[in-house]
C-alpha cells in the first residue's frame, strides 16, 4: 500500500544491498535490539524470537534456509541419500573453524547433532533413535527407519537450531544448556551480560561460502566488528532509541508507524513473521467432540479475527493452508473449503448436534508476549455471537506454558505459531501440544514425511490437510506481518521471519 | 501627656483574631503602661488576654491571616505599630524580649541552648561565633546554672524545669532588653523551682535596671514582687494600681473575688472560701454593658446595659466599675 | 470538715496501707541495663472513715503512682493496702472489678481525662453500664441527678467535653467518680489545672459533697495552700518517702521536717505588706534513678550532716500525730 | 448550684443537637475540598450504580470494522483497536476500578484496625503482628500479584485479595499508632479504674479514635488501590482482561497512543477524577476533624 | 550504638524466617516450570524432567526449603540456572543501578518536595498552597509510564540532550554515569515528590504551632531562617519517614520505570526472574529486599536521633 515499505511476502525482506555504498565511511559498532528476555543462547535450546537473533549469527547448521524456504548446505559440502530414502551422508566443509581455532570435524557435527535430536521435540519425533555417525572425519551418516523428506529442514530450522559445537563443550553440556557459546558463524560471543546485553564481535576467522546470499544461507561476511544485541523490552523505549539514532533497526507498531513513515532515511519492511492457529484441547470434555470443533471452525471468520490482532488490512493475509504459500514443497490448499466459513447457521446446528448446553468454554491465554490476546478476544467474541458460554483465561507466560501441558484446565488455545516449514513441525499435530490422539492423523503425518518423490508429497500432504480440516486438531486463521524500520545507512540486513542475518550487514556512518 | 518615666505605654489596644465564626476582639481596648525599672503585674484569669496582650506588644501574630491590631502601642517612644516588620525584628529580642510559660516547649529541642542563646546575640550584635558563645556562657552563670561550660553544649531535653526557664531567661536577657514580658514564667514548676525563679527576675530587675511586665494568675506571687498591677477581665483592664494600694484596698469586684478564691495560709479553713460564681463567658458572647455584670453582686441595671470606663481616681488607682466608690474590697 | 483531727474516733481506719512499694523499671538511657525507679518506697498511713488525707511533694516524687497503685492501675511492687479487712492487693480479678465501685478516683487534666468522642451524659452513665446498675431510664435519671449534684446545668448533658470549660470539665470527672457511690476516691491533683476562681468552687464543691455523701477523701496536690484549706491530716512527700506527716494544724503551726518548711515558706503570700523569709532552697531535685543515700533530701537540705548523708532516718511519732522522718528533730 | 433540670432546659437539647449539626454543616460547606470531593464521590456512584443506563453499548462488545475511530457522537470517546466504545468502557472501567478500591479500602481498614488496635493493646502481640506485618510490608507486590492470580485464578476477587494484602501493613501501622497515643490518655486509665473490661475500652473509647486517621488512610488506600491495579495491568497481573478496569483500558491504549489518543486520555481522566475524588474526601476529613482537636490542644496549653 | 544495631538486625531474623516461608510456599503455588520456561514451547517432555531434576525441583517442598536454608546460613543463596552465576553475585551486580537511581530519585523528589512544601505551608491557602494540592495529585495520578514517555520524547528523541535509556556503572566517568540516570530519576521522583511535598506542608504546619518557633520569633529570627533553621529540622521526622518508606520500596518497586530506561536494576531482575520462575534469584531477592527494608529502617532511625537529640537508640 506505501511505497516506503518493502514487501517481502516470501518471508524475506532485505535492506539496500550491500554493494552501492563503497567508499561511505563504515561504523565498526552496531546496536540491535532485542525484545525479550534471553534463557539461553544454547542453539539447541533456544526457542525464537531474542534467543534466534543472536544464536544464528554465532552458530551454523549443517543446512540453512534460503529466501524459499529450501535448505541449502551450509557446514555440508553436500550430502547423498540413499535411493530407499533413508540413508543420508554427510560431506563436510573443510578447514571450517569454531571460535575457539579447532577445525569443524565429524565427531563435532554428530555429538551436536545427536544431542540436538533428543534436546528439540520436533526432531525426536522425526528421527527418533536414529543417530547420527561419524563415519570420517568429513563425513557424517545418519541412518534412519523410515524415509523422512523432512531431514533437511529439521536441520535447517531456526527454532531449537540444530547448530554445530565442539565435540567437548557438547559434552561437557549440562541439562540446562551447554557451558560455552562457542559455533563457527560470521560473530562470535564476547561477553553476555544477562537480561542487558549479548556482545558479539567479528569471527576473523570465518570461512565464508561464495555462493550469493539468500535468507541465512550462501556468502557471509562480517562487515561491522562489534554487534550489541542490546535488551529493550519496552516498545516505546526501543522505538525511541531507534528515533534518536541508537538502534539503526527497530520494530515498528502500527501506532508508530506514521512517525517513521515518510521520513527520508528510513526504509520500511514488512517481514510475514507469524502464522496465527486456534487449538483445540482434544481431551477437554468439550472438544474431544469434534462436531464441537467443527463448529468453531464453522463461525469462525478469520478476516475479523485477523484485522483484530494486528489491526490493519495491510498487516495480513488469508492463508487455508497450515504452509506459507511460500514454501512450495508443503503447500496445500485441501480443504480449504472448512476455512474462513463465517457461518454461524452452520456452527449452530453443529452444536446442537454435539448436544452442546451452555459449557464453558475455556481460552487460556496470555498478555505477555505476542498477541495471544488479540486473536483470543476475537474468537472469543464471535464464539459468544452463536451462544457459546466463554471465559478467557490470561496468566501470564510461564503459568500458560505450563497451564497448557494440563490436559484439564482449557479448552482452546489461539496463538502465533513461529514459521512451520514442514507438516512435521506443527506442534499441535503432536500429541503433547493439545493432546492431538489420532491414529490418522498420526498415520498421514508420517506418510507426508515419508514420500520421497515430490508428486508422493504433495499428494500426502494432501491428503494430511484434508483430514487436519476434518480432524481439526487446529483451526488455521491465517499469517500476519510486522513492520520494522530501517535507516537508510544500515545496508545488506536480511531478515527471514523476523530473524535478522547480520552478516554482510554494513551501517554507514 | 509625655513621661520620660514610661518606658512602654499601650493605648486602647484592641487585638482581633479572624476564628471561624468571625472576628473576635480578644483584646479589647486594654491601656497601661510599664514605667522604667518597675514591675507590673497583670492578672486575671485564664483567657482573659494576658497573653494576647503580651504577644501582641512584639506583633508576634501573623498579620497577614490570623490577626489585626488596633490602637497605639509605643516603646521609648516609637510607635511599634506602624514600625515595618524588619524594624520590629530589631525590637524583638533586642528592646523588648519575652519568656514563655512552659520552657519545655519554647525551647527549639533539636539545637543546644549555647546555639539558642548564641543566635539571640548574633542577630542583633556584630559579634563572632566565638565571641556570642563565650557570653553565652556568662549569660547561664548570671542566671545561676551550675557548670555553665558544660551545660552549654547540651540539649533542652537533658535539663531540669527550673534550668530550661533559667535557659529562656538567658535568652531573653541576651541584649539587655530594656523590657522583659515574662508570660507566666513559673506556672509549670514545682513550688521550690518557682521561687528560685522568681527570685532570679526580681533580682535581675533590682541589678540590671530591666523594666518587666509580669504575667501571672498567682496574685500571692504578684503581691510579694510587684511595684504596680494591672487586672484584666475578659478583654478588658477593670483596675490598675499600685500593689500595695491594691492589695489593702481592692476597688473592682472582680479583683476582690480574685484575692478571696486564694486558700490563704492563714485562712479559716472550715468556712468555705468565697468564689465568685458562673464562668467567663465566650469572646463570642460578650455581654452588653460591663463585662463582669453577670457575675457580679453588686450588680444592677446601669451594669447590665452601660459600660464603665476606666476611671482614675485619687490614689492613682483606675477601676471600670459604676460602683468604685462604695465598694470595700475588705468588707467580705 | 465533717470529721476533725481531734475528734476522731479511735475506731480502725478504713484504709490502711503498710509497705508499699512500687517500683518501676525503666531502661537506662545510654544502655541496656534495666534501672530501677523507686518511685513509692516503703510508704505506710492510714485513712480513717470521712477524713480527708491530704499528700503533697514535688512533681516526679511518687504522688501520682501511690494513688495509681491504690486502685491497681499500677501493679505494687510489695506491701498491702487493707480496706475493710481486705487486702487490695491479693484480690482477683472478678473481686477488684466489684470494689472498684468503691474506690474511685478524679484526675488532674480535666482535657485528657474526659473521651472527647462522649457525651456528658454517655461519659456519667458509663459507670453505671459497666457495672450492670440499673436500666438505661435510670442510669439517665442518675446522670441527670449527677450533673445537679455537681452543680451543672441539665443541658450539658448533650454536650462534647470541648464544649465545657476546664472547672465544667473537672466537675464531670468529680460527678464520673461519684456516680458508683464510692467510698474513697482518690483525687490526683484535682484542681492543680485550674484557675483560682474555677479552684476555689471546685474545692467548695467537694467539701460540699464529702459532708453530704460521707466521703473520705486522698487528695494529692502541690498546692500546700489548697491542701491545708481541705484536709485533716497532710503527708509530706519527697522523693518516694512520706517524710513528715501531721493534722493540718499541727504541721502548719510545727513543721519539722526541713522539706516541709522549704515548702511552707515557698507559697507566696498575697499580702504585699508582710513579706516573709523565704527559705531558698539550691540544687534541683535527684533522679528517682538515682536516688542519694541516707536521707533522700540531704542534697539539698541546708542542715544535713554526716549522718544524714548515710543513714537513712527512721519515722518517729514527734508529737502525737505528728511523724517525721528525720535525724535532726 | 443545684439547679433543677426543668423542661425547658431539657428542651433546649433538640436546638442544641441541631446547632452543632448546623455548625457541622456549615464548616463542611465552607470547606470547598471536601465539597467537591463528597460531588466527585457523588458522581463516581452514580456512574458505577448506572453504568448500564449511563453507557449505551456493551463495553465489551467487538465491531471490528469501527477500530480506531475518533471521538464522534456516536462514540463519544471514540473506539478502541477493537471498535469497543470507549466511552462505555471507561463507565464500566470505571466502575469496575471504584468497586475495587472500595473492596480493598473497605477490607482493609477492618483488618487493619483489628491488628492496629490489638498490637497497641498486648504487647505480646504487637510483636508478632508488627514483625509479620513488617514482612508483608517488603514483600514485592508483584510477585505477590502474580503468585496468587496464578494460583488462585486470574480475577477481580483474588486481585482484591492481593491488594489487601499489600495494603493492610500500612493501615494497621496508622491504626496502631493512634491507638497508641489514645491508650496513653487519661480517660482510658479512668475507665480501667471503673472495671471497664479490655473490649470495652478497645471499641468504645481507643477506637473512635483512630477513625479519623483511618478514613484518611482508607481514602489513601482506595486512590492507591486503583492506581496499583493500573500498574499491575500493565505487568498483566491486573484485573484480567476483557473485563473493562481504568488499568486495562490505560495498557491497551498505550499501543496506540500517538495516533488514538483518546484511548489514553479518558481512562485517564477517569483514573485521575477517582483518585482525586477519594483524596480530597481524605483531606477534607482531615481537615474537618482538625479544628476540633486544635480548639482542644489550645485549651490544653492553657493550665 | 554498635550493639543497638546488631540488636536490630536480630530482630530481623523473624522476618526472615517468615518471608523465607512464605515465598517457599508462593513459588509453590504457583503455577510455572523453570524447566519449561528454559526449554520453550518445542521442548521435549523428557527433557524437561531432566531439567527439573537438575535443578532440584522434584524434591519434596521441606527440602527444597531446607536446602536452601542450609545454604542461605553459610550465606550461599544458591546459584541461578537463568544467569548461571551464583544469586549473591547477581544481586551484587543489580545493586549498583538501582541504589543510584533510588538515591537520585529521592534527590530530585526532595529538591522539588522540600521548598514547595514549606512554601504551601506558609501561606497557607494562598496561591502556593493550591498549587502543591494541585501538583501532588497529579503527581500521584499521572501513570509512570506517560511521564517517562513523554521525557523520553522531549529530551531525549527530540532534545537530544541525554539518552533515551541504557546504563553506564560511575566508573566510566560520572558525567556518563549521571546522563543516563536523569530522566529515570526524574520520572520517579516526581511522584514520590508529590507524596513528600504533602508530607512536607503538614509536618511544617504542625511546627510552625509549636511554642519555640514563637519564641524564636520572639527573638527577632527572620521568617527564612524561622523556616529553614528552626521549623524545617524539626518537621524533618515524618519527612524521613516517608522518604526511608519510599526509599524501601524503589528496591523493588521501580520495575516498570527500570524496564522502559533499560535499566539494569533489582526491580527489572525481580520481574523478569518472576516471568522465567528463576526461583533461587526470587527467593535471594525477596530476602535481600527484606534485609534492605530493615536497614533502611534503620538508618532512617539513626538519622532521627541525628536529627533530634531527643531520640535515644536503645530505648
Ligand atoms: N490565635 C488565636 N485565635 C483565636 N483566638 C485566640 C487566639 N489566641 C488566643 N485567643 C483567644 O483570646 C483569648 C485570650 O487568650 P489569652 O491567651 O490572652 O488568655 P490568657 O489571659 O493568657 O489566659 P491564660 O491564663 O490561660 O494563659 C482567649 O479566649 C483565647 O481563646
Ligand atoms: N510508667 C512508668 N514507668 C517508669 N517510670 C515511671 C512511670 N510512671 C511514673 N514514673 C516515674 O515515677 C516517678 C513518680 O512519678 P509520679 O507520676 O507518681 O509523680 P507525681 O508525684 O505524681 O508527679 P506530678 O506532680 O508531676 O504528677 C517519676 O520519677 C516518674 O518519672
Ligand atoms: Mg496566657
Ligand atoms: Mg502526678
Amino acid at each position: 500500500s506505501d511505497k516506503s515499505s518493502t514487501d517481502a511476502g516470501s518471508g524475506n525482506a532485505s535492506s539496500g544491498t550491500a554493494g552501492d555504498t563503497a567508499g561511505q565511511a563504515v561504523a565498526t559498532d552496531l546496536k540491535y535490539p532485542l525484545s525479550q528476555t534471553i534463557p539461553t543462547l544454547d542453539p539447541h535450546l533456544s526457542l525464537g524470537g531474542s534467543n534466534a537473533t543472536v544464536v544464528l549469527n554465532v552458530f551454523e547448521g549443517l543446512f540453512a534456509f534460503n529466501s524459499k524456504y529450501e535448505p541449502v548446505p551450509m557446514l555440508a559440502e553436500s550430502y547423498e541419500l540413499s535411493a530407499d530414502g533413508k540413508t543420508y551422508t554427510f560431506l563436510l566443509r573443510k578447514g571450517v573453524k569454531f571460535h575457539n581455532g579447532k577445525e569443524m570435524k565429524a565427531e563435532d557435527v554428530a555429538a551436536s547433532l545427536n544431542r540436538w535430536k533428543d534436546k528439540a521435540a520436533r526432531a525426536k519425533s522425526s528421527f527418533g533413535d536414529s543417530q547420527f555417525a561419524v563415519q570420517d572425519d568429513y563425513t557424517v551418516v545418519l541412518n534412519l527407519k523410515n524415509p523422512q523428506n523432512d531431514t533437511l529442514a529439521q536441520l535447517s530450522h531456526v527454532l531449537n537450531f540444530a547448530g554445530i559445537m565442539p565435540k567437548e563443550v557438547i559434552d561437557s553440556a549440562a541439562p540446562e544448556g551447554v557451558n560455552a557459546y562457542i559455533g563457527t558463524g560470521p560473530f562470535k560471543i564476547v561477553e553476555w551480560k544477562k537480561d542487558q546485553y549479548v556482545h558479539v564481535t567479528k569471527f576473523e576467522q570465518y570461512q565464508s561460502l561464495k555462493t550469493a546470499a539468500d535468507g541465512f544461507s550462501g556468502k557471509k561476511e562480517a562487515l561491522v566488528n562489534n554487534i550489541y544485541f542490546t535488551l529493550a523490552t519496552d516498545n516505546a523505549t526501543r522505538f525511541s532509541s531507534f528515533l534518536s539514532k541508537d538502534f539503526p533497526y527497530v520494530d515498528v507498531s502500527l501506532d508508530n508507524l506514521p512517525k517513521v513513515q515518510n521520513q527520508p532515511d528510513v526504509q520500511i519492511l514488512k517481514n510475514l513473521t507469524t502464522d496465527f492457529n486456534l487449538v483445540f484441547n482434544k481431551k477437554s470434555p468439550l472438544f474431544s467432540n469434534v462436531k464441537n470443533r467443527q463448529a468453531v471452525a464453522a463461525v469462525l471468520d478469520a478476516d475479523q479475527i485477523l484485522l483484530g490482532i494486528v489491526s490493519t488490512p495491510d498487516l495480513y493475509r488469508l492463508n487455508p493452508s497450515y504452509m506459507y504459500k511460500e514454501n512450495s514443497k508443503f503447500y496445500s490448499e485441501a480443504g480449504k473449503e472448512n476455512y474462513n466459513q463465517k457461518n454461524p447457521d452452520k456452527a449452530k446446528q453443529l452444536l446442537k448436534d454435539a448436544g452442546y448446553n451452555g459449557q464453558v468454554v475455556t481460552l487460556l491465554t496470555t498478555k505477555d508476549t505476542g498477541n495471544f490476546y488479540n486473536a483470543t478476544l476475537m474468537v472469543k467474541d464471535q464464539l459468544e455471537k452463536i451462544g457459546v458460554k466463554t471465559k478467557i483465561d490470561i496468566y501470564d507466560y510461564a503459568t500458560m506454558l505450563t497451564k497448557r501441558a494440563d490436559p484439564n484446565v482449557w479448552d482452546i488455545y489461539v496463538g502465533p505459531f513461529t514459521m512451520p516449514s514442514t507438516p512435521s513441525q506443527l506442534l499441535y499435530l503432536n500429541p503433547t501440544y493439545g493432546f492431538a490422539d489420532d491414529a490418522k492423523l498420526a498415520e498421514l503425518l508420517k506418510k507426508s514425511t515419508s514420500a520421497i518423490k515430490p508428486e508422493e508429497i504433495k499428494a500426502a500432504n494432501d491428503a494430511l490437510q484434508q483430514y487436519q480440516w476434518e480432524y481439526l486438531a487446529a483451526v488455521k486463521i491465517g499469517d500476519t506481518y510486522s513492520y520494522s524500520a530501517v535507516r537508510k545507512n544500515l545496508t545488506g540486513l536480511t531478515l527471514f521471519s523476523g530473524f535478522p542475518n547480520l552478516a554482510n550487514t554494513k551501517l554507514l556512518k | 501627656m509625655p513621661n520620660e518615666q514610661i518606658l512602654l505605654d499601650i493605648q486602647a489596644l484592641r487585638t482581633r483574631f479572624y476564628t471561624e465564626a468571625g472576628p473576635v476582639a480578644a483584646v479589647d481596648g486594654v491601656s497601661f503602661h510599664v514605667n522604667k525599672g518597675e514591675i507590673l503585674g497583670v492578672v486575671g484569669e485564664s483567657g482573659c488576654g494576658k497573653s494576647v496582650t503580651a504577644q501582641s506588644v512584639l506583633r508576634l501574630f501573623d498579620e497577614r491571616r490570623t490577626a489585626s491590631y488596633e490602637g497605639r502601642i509605643s516603646y521609648d517612644g516609637r510607635d511599634l505599630l506602624g514600625l515595618s516588620e524588619r524594624q520590629m525584628r530589631d525590637i524583638r529580642g533586642n528592646d523588648i524580649s519575652m519568656i514563655f510559660q512552659d520552657p519545655l516547649s519554647s525551647l527549639n529541642p533539636v539545637y543546644t541552648i549555647g546555639d539558642q542563646i548564641a543566635e539571640t546575640i548574633r542577630l542583633h550584635r556584630r559579634t563572632g561565633k566565638k565571641e556570642a558563645y563565650r557570653k553565652a556562657v556568662d549569660l547561664l552563670r548570671l542566671t545561676g546554672i551550675p557548670a555553665p561550660e558544660r551545660r552549654v553544649g547540651e540539649y533542652p531535653h537533658q535539663l531540669s524545669g527550673g534550668m530550661r526557664q533559667r535557659v529562656m531567661i538567658a535568652i531573653a536577657l541576651a541584649c539587655e532588653p530594656g523590657l522583659l514580658i515574662a508570660d507566666e514564667p513559673t506556672t509549670a514548676l514545682d513550688v521550690t523551682i518557682q521561687a528560685q525563679i522568681m527570685e532570679l527576675i526580681v533580682s535581675l530587675n533590682r541589678k540590671l535596671g530591666m523594666s518587666v511586665m509580669l504575667i501571672t494568675h498567682d496574685l500571692g506571687l504578684v503581691a510579694e514582687v510587684c511595684d504596680r498591677v494591672v487586672v484584666m477581665y475578659l478583654g478588658q483592664v477593670v483596675e490598675t494600681a499600685d500593689a500595695r494600694t491594691l492589695f489593702a484596698k481592692p476597688r473592682h469586684p472582680y479583683t476582690i473575688g480574685l484575692m478571696q478564691a486564694i486558700p490563704r495560709l492563714d485562712g479559716d479553713r472550715s468556712k468555705p472560701l468565697k468564689a465568685v460564681e458562673g464562668s467567663v463567658p465566650s469572646l463570642h458572647d460578650v455581654p452588653g454593658g460591663c463585662r463582669f455584670a453577670p457575675r457580679c453582686a453588686y450588680a444592677d441595671d446601669k451594669c447590665r446595659n452601660d459600660m464603665p470606663e476606666l476611671t482614675g481616681l485619687k490614689d492613682g488607682t483606675a477601676v471600670r466599675c459604676w460602683h468604685a466608690d462604695h465598694i470595700d474590697g475588705m468588707e467580705a | 470538715m465533717t470529721v476533725s483531727g481531734e475528734s476522731r474516733p479511735v475506731a480502725t481506719p478504713l484504709l490502711q496501707v503498710n509497705g508499699l512499694k512500687t517500683y518501676y523499671t525503666a531502661k537506662q538511657p545510654n544502655g541496656f541495663r534495666k534501672a530501677v525507679v523507686k518511685a513509692v518506697d516503703d510508704v505506710s498511713f492510714r485513712i480513717y472513715e470521712g477524713e480527708t488525707y491530704g499528700l503533697v511533694g514535688e512533681s516526679g516524687c511518687g504522688k501520682s503512682t501511690l494513688g495509681k497503685t491504690l486502685l491497681r492501675l499500677t501493679e505494687p511492687t510489695a506491701g498491702e493496702a487493707v480496706y475493710r479487712e481486705r487486702d487490695l492487693f491479693r484480690l482477683s480479678r472478678s473481686e477488684l472489678r466489684t470494689l472498684r465501685q468503691e474506690l474511685q478516683i478524679v484526675f488532674q487534666d480535666p482535657f485528657s481525662s474526659l473521651n472527647p468522642r462522649r457525651t456528658i451524659g454517655k461519659t456519667l452513665e458509663e459507670p453505671l453500664a459497666i457495672h450492670g446498675i440499673g436500666t438505661p431510664k435510670e442510669r439517665t435519671e442518675r446522670a441527670f441527678g449527677m450533673l445537679r449534684t455537681v452543680g451543672l446545668p441539665a443541658e450539658h448533658y448533650y454536650r462534647l467535653p470541648h464544649e465545657l470549660s476546664g472547672g465544667q470539665r473537672q466537675r464531670i470527672g468529680l460527678g464520673r467518680a461519684l456516680i458508683v457511690n464510692p467510698k474513697i476516691v482518690i483525687c490526683d491533683e484535682p484542681v492543680s489545672a485550674l484557675d483560682v476562681i474555677i479552684q476555689s468552687q471546685m474545692i467548695n464543691l467537694m467539701r460540699q459533697l464529702q459532708a453530704e455523701l460521707k466521703l473520705t477523701y486522698l487528695f494529692i496536690a502541690h498546692d500546700i495552700g489548697v491542701v491545708r484549706h481541705i484536709s485533716d491530716r497532710i503527708g509530706v512527700m519527697y522523693l518516694g518517702k512520706i517524710v513528715e506527716e501531721a493534722p493540718v494544724d499541727s504541721l502548719f503551726s510545727t513543721p519539722l521536717h526541713p522539706y516541709t518548711k522549704v515548702l511552707l515558706s515557698a507559697v507566696p503570700n498575697p499580702d504585699p505588706v508582710r513579706k516573709k523569709e523565704r527559705i531558698i532552697l539550691q540544687g534541683e531535685p535527684p533522679s528517682p534513678l538515682d536516688p542519694p543515700a541516707g536521707c533522700t533530701f540531704h542534697t539539698r537540705c541546708p542542715y544535713a550532716t554526716e549522718l544524714c548523708r548515710n543513714t537513712p532516718p527512721p519515722k518517729r511519732e514527734a508529737a502525737p500525730d505528728h511523724f517525721v522522718a528525720c535525724h535532726l528533730t | 448550684m443545684t439547679e433543677i433540670a426543668s423542661d425547658a432546659r431539657v428542651a433546649e437539647r433538640s436546638t442544641l443537637a441541631g446547632s452543632q449539626r448546623r455548625l457541622f454543616y456549615r464548616r463542611l460547606l465552607a470547606n470547598k475540598a471536601a465539597m467537591a470531593g463528597i460531588a466527585l464521590i457523588v458522581l463516581l456512584a452514580v456512574v458505577s450504580l448506572f453504568a448500564p443506563w449511563i453507557a449505551a453499548r456493551d463495553p465489551q462488545d467487538v465491531d471490528i470494522v469501527k477500530r480506531l475511530t475518533p471521538p464522534s457522537p456516536g462514540h463519544w470517546f471514540g473506539t478502541d483497536n477493537f471498535g469497543r466504545d470507549v466511552f462505555s468502557r471507561v463507565v464500566y472501567g470505571t466502575k469496575i476500578s471504584a468497586e475495587v478500591g472500595f473492596a480493598v479500602a473497605l477490607a482493609v481498614s477492618a483488618f487493619g484496625l483489628v491488628i492496629g488496635l490489638y498490637s497497641a493493646m498486648y504487647k505480646w502481640l504487637d510483636q508478632l503482628l508488627m514483625r509479620f506485618m513488617d514482612g508483608l510490608y517488603a514483600f514485592p507486590a508483584v510477585l505477590l500479584a502474580i503468585a496468587i492470580m496464578a494460583a488462585l485464578g486470574p480475577n477481580a476477587g483474588n486481585l482484591i485479595v492481593c491488594l489487601i494484602v499489600v495494603f493492610v501493613p500500612s493501615v494497621a501501622r496508622v491504626v496502631r499508632s493512634a491507638a497508641l497515643v489514645a491508650r496513653e490518655q487519661t480517660y482510658i486509665e479512668a475507665m480501667r479504674a471503673l472495671g471497664a473490661s479490655h473490649t470495652r475500652i478497645v471499641w468504645l473509647h481507643i477506637m473512635p479514635n483512630t477513625l479519623s486517621p483511618l478514613i484518611v488512610q482508607g481514602s489513601f488506600v482506595f486512590a492507591e488501590a486503583i492506581i496499583v491495579e493500573a500498574a499491575l495491568s500493565f505487568l498483566g497481573a491486573g484485573i484480567p482482561a476483557p473485563t473493562p478496569s481504568l488499568g486495562n483500558l490505560l495498557s491497551d491504549g498505550k499501543m496506540f497512543i500517538y495516533n488514538s489518543w483518546w484511548m489514553t486520555l479518558f481512562p485517564g481522566l477517569a483514573l485521575m477524577v477517582s483518585v482525586l475524588a477519594m483524596n480530597l474526601f481524605g483531606d477534607g476529613v482531615r481537615d474537618l476533624l482538625d479544628p476540633h482537636t486544635r480548639q482542644a490542644r489550645k485549651g490544653k496549653s492553657r493550665q | 550504638m554498635g550493639t543497638y544495631i546488631m540488636k536490630r538486625l536480630l530482630a530481623l531474623l523473624p522476618v526472615i524466617v517468615i518471608m523465607s516461608v512464605v515465598v517457599f510456599l508462593i513459588i509453590y503455588l504457583i503455577p510455572g516450570d523453570p524447566a519449561r520456561v528454559m526449554l520453550g514451547d518445542g521442548a521435549d517432555e523428557e527433557t524437561i524432567r531432566q531439567l527439573r531434576g537438575q535443578m532440584g525441583l522434584d524434591l519434596p517442598l521441606v527440602e527444597q526449603y531446607l536446602r536452601w536454608v542450609g545454604g542461605a546460613l553459610r550465606g550461599d543463596l544458591g546459584n541461578s540456572f537463568f544467569l548461571k552465576q551464583p544469586v549473591s553475585e547477581a544481586i551484587a551486580e543489580h545493586l549498583q543501578p538501582t541504589v543510584s537511581l533510588a538515591l537520585l530519585a529521592e534527590l530530585v523528589a526532595l529538591a522539588i518536595a522540600v521548598p514547595f512544601g514549606i512554601r504551601a505551608a506558609v501561606r497557607r491557602g494562598q496561591f502556593a498552597d493550591k498549587a502543591l494540592t494541585a501538583y501532588s495529585l497529579l503527581g500521584i495520578t499521572i501513570p509512570g509510564f506517560l511521564l517517562s514517555l513523554f521525557l523520553v520524547l522531549l529530551f531525549a528523541v527530540r532534545l537530544r540532550w541525554l539518552p533515551v535509556s541504557g546504563y553506564a556503572p560511575l566508573s566510566d566517568g560520572l558525567w556518563n554515569f549521571l546522563q543516563y540516570l536523569i530522566l529515570p530519576a526524574v520520572s520517579i521522583g516526581v511522584v514520590i515528590s508529590a507524596v513528600i511535598a504533602r508530607i512536607v506542608r503538614s509536618s511544617v504546619l504542625e511546627v510552625l504551632n509549636e511554642p519555640y518557633v514563637r519564641t524564636a520569633r520572639s527573638k527577632g529570627v527572620s521568617e527564612r531562617a524561622l523556616v529553614y533553621k528552626h521549623v524545617l529540622r524539626n518537621a524533618l521526622i515524618p519527612i524521613l519517614t516517608v522518604v526511608g518508606g519510599t526509599f524501601g520500596t524503589l528496591m523493588a518497586g521501580a520495575a516498570v520505570v527500570e524496564t522502559i530506561f533499560n535499566i539494569p536494576g533489582i526491580g527489572q531482575m525481580l520481574v523478569h526472574s518472576v516471568e522465567r520462575r528463576d526461583y533461587a534469584v526470587i527467593q535471594g531477592l525477596v530476602l535481600f529486599i527484606a534485609f534492605v527494608y530493615v536497614a533502611v529502617n534503620l538508618i532512617v532511625d539513626l538519622l532521627y536521633a541525628a536529627v533530634d537529640p531527643r531520640i535515644r537508640l536503645g530505648k
